[in-house]
């Protein structure tokens, strides 16, 4: 899947006036919603990547980016949980949650902490904005890659 | 007996697991990377947690995605199955800190037999048969020479943390040895952050013979007889076997006490897997201990009727051993081929989308697989697709049935393995049992078989 | 030992003998119906020939389409498998002319054991308990009368060629028996061309235990122990287990010796199975021989580890068997699912496209089936598409690993048996083995439990 | 599958000016060649037939019909094996085949013997016409539906 085939599918859309296409195939997911609010076009696998060892040496997990979504022109980028673990929204319990929807955010500011291992992770924010969404509650426990917020980027 | 059990694995050991569980009743947790989400694993647990991406260090052996996917879940247990974090003391330090059991033996026995070193000295003072060596690491070249004078050559360098060939060296003689101790140093110390090798003699072309154990918390060890591994191609083990042919029933009784005797020794519990070579001359010699469940566990279980993972859980909670020496009887022959996801003439792997599959039933035939008609074979893993598995009354049925079971299943979209075990299944010397670790010489193609590198054992 | 040998069968059945023909290094050759070019049978086989439409009647029932395929090949045997031409003495007489073998017992045996009047006669002869009955067809209304007095109420009427329920009537006092004698001939008439019925005592709620014997053309016969089949709807099993909870150790070497001397007596070779039902209060009967090897074969290789489609072809060549009964050993615990293509609440036929299929592994767990992922079911032939069996060190584990096999089993586009089998793993009764032929009263759809018909025994 | 479904398939043949087109599902096979001398169109199975009762009675096995293909404007039939044996063109060894290509043939005609069991089964012509082809050698084993010759009806 390159380029063109997506401007391929696009055209396709288009041509045929879709609201939604949707096409998995070997590690590959497209999606695309027309007609809409939000756009998203993510890839899940590096296409016929060289195999990998199947027991490499540790090192530490890069956090996935954050998807970007286009919410009526301003684009969103969502926070996923980089680890598995219990997610809490506040320093300590009772405390006020670290950020709430229309909060704004720095890069590196803190938005929750995540439990694993008797760690406290905290999670930050990848970009300057204001929250537009919270998915997550106190307490709550959380796997990789689940989405925690989204931030209005600006 | 526990409650919910969180497998730290994937692939067919993930879905061995679930069904052991499932007929104890108790409840599982799969965990799975991202390139895994359509597994049958996930499936089929009772829970699943996403714990990473598709790199393993990221996922399936990350401790602290592990330990917190079992917090977040409940889960009483770990079981690691093999590969992966299967024998890290590190893992079952933190499960014991954890309050979580880990389904292994205890770490510090993990962490004895683990280092090369350590678990020969505590194995000659067990009464196993051992190789003459260096019995500790080397200290700078005039000690090494030394060393190797008193135990003549060939001999073998190998790493203390070893494992996999790396680190390893044949020595033919005394001139090329400081320039091989050098590189194997280098080799171990890149492969495991510690450079330490020790000499040992080195046996040319052995047969791999390996003892099970099983113990439990109570001071009860029991062994369920020896399989033989010797079908090998570069340390990757490609067909198993139970019994071997090469060992009498009185070799079998002796080896097999020595061993029971051995595992009491360092207070081992739970499953085990005792290596030996066995030379030319019907000596045998003590390889490696590995502390936990073997790839090819399920050739005992079909000689003894033992279901080796559910052993595993009851002893890890506590309960005695199922079984004891005398109860345990050997009956019939079992035979496993590891079919991987690769080219049979070249090695190389083939993963990919797997278009068609069927594997033919009749008496005496196991299928561990999780692959299945229109699943895609992950390029990030371990290209190990299925293990078949045949019984028959003697070595002959077995062998047949074997033959005839590669022959009848269909795997279609990639390349396997099953070409290069039918033309195995053929050879007369296998047939006949006339084989050792050099076997797979021949199988191999002629570019690759000129490359050097250590040969043989391990695994 | 013979060269070639033509399966006249299709399903699961044709591939379980090739694989056995496989093993043994004897060619197959397939037949098959326009309706199954596709199969896997005629896939695996080493040669295949179209016999005919997908009418059974035109192809797998077709004596002359079959002899012909044996003789374009030069096949020097042929295989019936169960169901279709397996109990045709016509097709074994054929055989014998054209010096085809036929794998089964003698014609004479075949015709002998197959009117049901007669068999009787000669297992009462031979010492085997029977059911006090008429001694032969009923012959008018009075004599019926004479007879059924004697007998006492109730009594069962039975066609003397019957089969499947058929030309069989419950009668429970005097009066109503004129009505239904007539009635059972009219259609014993119409189902079998043969309007003879007799009158049988009958046995309420009975359990269906029956006994698999192995002969060779030596005078060596041996049963194979016994397996209870009495998970029954309509005359159809649906689980088959060995051995049966409800047999003492003593009970089952008698009723063994007795079936041997018996098989003995009518010079029964090859494989074959003794139907028997056991009343209440511990008493067996006899109530017909399936002179074929039986869908549940199975669970008697897995107790044994004897081969039992490799056993017949040995005798069939003339050799001898390949056990003594002192050699035969029971171990552990088998039970089988018959799952079918229908629907498992109003069990109507479900054929059609298998989108998904998978089976789990494991230890103990033996699938024959001849689908597959993109695989069609025909509506024309047999709903059976796979056996399940499952074995274990006792019944407990059996029915758990029956379970767990079931619960992890993938078959999708079409409806199956499946929920209906774990219904039944599940049910107290079952797990206690507390049960009989009219256990699966309670699992039928209200419409058709109340509907009339003949229940229980046979099949 | 139905007349109208067929009619879309050549219509959509057309449109795209195929020169083959093949669907195989279920039973069902439709094959359709475009711009040339042959069209075929056969389907294998009863759409959803009742179920039919898995032992049957035995009954007589009707002849397969002879499958029709229009060569040039001329239509063949093709006769097929109604039953597995052994073929013989002539009435016995030596003597002359009973036709050979150009033969006039007429309804009920003998074309050539199949032996099975013993028995010598006289396999007849099922229409007036002429030996286009002989798909089969003496002495050679058939298979049921396999092809033994090609009539030119008329």
């Amino acid at each position: 899947m390159n380029l063109d085939d997506i401007k391929d599918i696009l055209e396709l859309v288009r041509e045929h006036d879709l609201a939604e296409f949707e096409l998995e195939r070997d590690g590959l997911k497209v999606r695309i919603r027309k007609a809409g609010r939000e756009y998203v076009l993510a890839g899940t696998a590096p296409a016929a990547a060289p195999v990998a060892a199947p027991v490499a040496a540790p090192a530490p997990a890069p956090v996935p980016a954050a998807a970007v979504v286009v919410d009526e022109g301003v684009p969103l980028a969502v926070i996923k949980a980089p680890i598995v673990g219990t997610l809490y929204r506040s320093a300590e319990p009772g405390a006020k949650p670290f950020v709430e929807v229309g909060t704004a955010v720095t890069k590196g500011q803190v938005l929750c902490i995540i439990e694993a291992m008797k760690l406290m992770n905290e999670i930050e924010c990848e970009c300057d904005g204001e929250i537009a969404a919270v998915y997550v509650e106190n307490g709550q426990p959380v796997q990789f890659g689940d989405r925690l917020f989204a931030v209005k980027v600006g | 007996m526990f409650n919910k059990i969180l497998i730290a694995n994937r692939g067919e050991i993930a879905l061995r697991i679930i069904c052991a569980c499932r007929e104890m009743g108790i409840k599982t947790v799969a965990v799975y990377s991202e390139a895994d989400e359509h597994s049958l694993h996930v499936r089929f647990a009772d829970e699943d947690v996403c714990i990473g991406p598709a790199r393993s260090a990221d996922s399936y052996l990350s401790v602290p995605a592990i330990i917190s996917a079992a917090e977040i879940t409940g889960a009483d247990a770990i079981h690691p199955g093999y590969g992966f974090l299967s024998e890290s003391a590190y893992l079952a330090e933190v499960c014991e800190a954890c309050h979580i059991k880990f389904i292994g033996p205890d770490p510090n026995v993990i962490r004895l037999l683990g280092d090369k070193a350590r678990a020969r000295r505590a194995m000659k003072k067990a009464g196993v048969p051992i190789l003459p060596g260096s019995d500790g690491p080397v200290q700078g070249e005039e000690n090494a020479i030394k060393v190797a004078r008193e135990l003549g050559f060939p001999l073998i360098i190998k790493a203390v943390a070893g494992g996999g060939g790396r680190g390893m060296r044949i020595v033919r003689n005394v001139e090329e040895l400081p320039g091989l101790v050098k590189t194997a140093m280098r080799e171990a110390e890149a492969a495991f952050g510690l450079g330490d090798v020790y000499l040992e003699r080195y046996v040319e072309s052995p047969r791999h013979i390996e003892i099970q154990v099983m113990g439990d918390h109570h001071g009860n060890v029991v062994h369920l007889g020896e399989r033989e591994c010797s079908v090998q191609r570069r340390h990757q083990k490609l067909i198993e076997e139970a019994p071997s042919a090469a060992l009498t029933e009185k070799q079998r009784r002796k080896l097999g006490a020595t061993v029971v005797e051995a595992a009491r020794a360092v207070q081992y519990s739970n499953a085990g897997t005792f290596e030996f070579l066995l030379d030319a001359t019907g000596n045998f010699y003590f390889l490696e201990v590995n502390t936990r469940l073997q790839v090819e566990h399920p050739v005992t279980e079909f000689i003894t009727g033992i279901d080796i993972v559910k052993e595993q859980i009851r002893v890890a909670a506590g309960e005695k051993l199922s079984v004891r020496q005398g109860d345990i009887e050997f009956r019939g022959h079992a035979i496993e081929c590891r079919v991987n996801a690769e080219d049979p003439e070249v090695f190389t792997p083939s993963p990919g989308l797997i278009t068609a599959y069927s594997v033919p039933g009749g008496p005496g035939v196991r299928v561990d697989s999780f692959v299945h008609s229109d699943c895609t074979v992950s390029p990030y893993y371990d290209s190990l697709i299925a293990k078949v598995i045949t019984y028959g009354r003697d070595r002959h049925e077995a062998i047949a049935r074997m033959t005839r079971t590669l022959e009848m299943t269909v795997i279609e979209g990639i390349k396997t393995s099953i070409p290069l075990h039918l033309k195995i299944l053929n050879d007369p010397d296998f047939v006949a049992a006339r084989y050792n670790t050099s076997f797979m010489e021949r199988f191999m193609p002629p570019a690759r078989n000129a490359a050097k590198g250590p040969l043989a054992e391990s695994a």
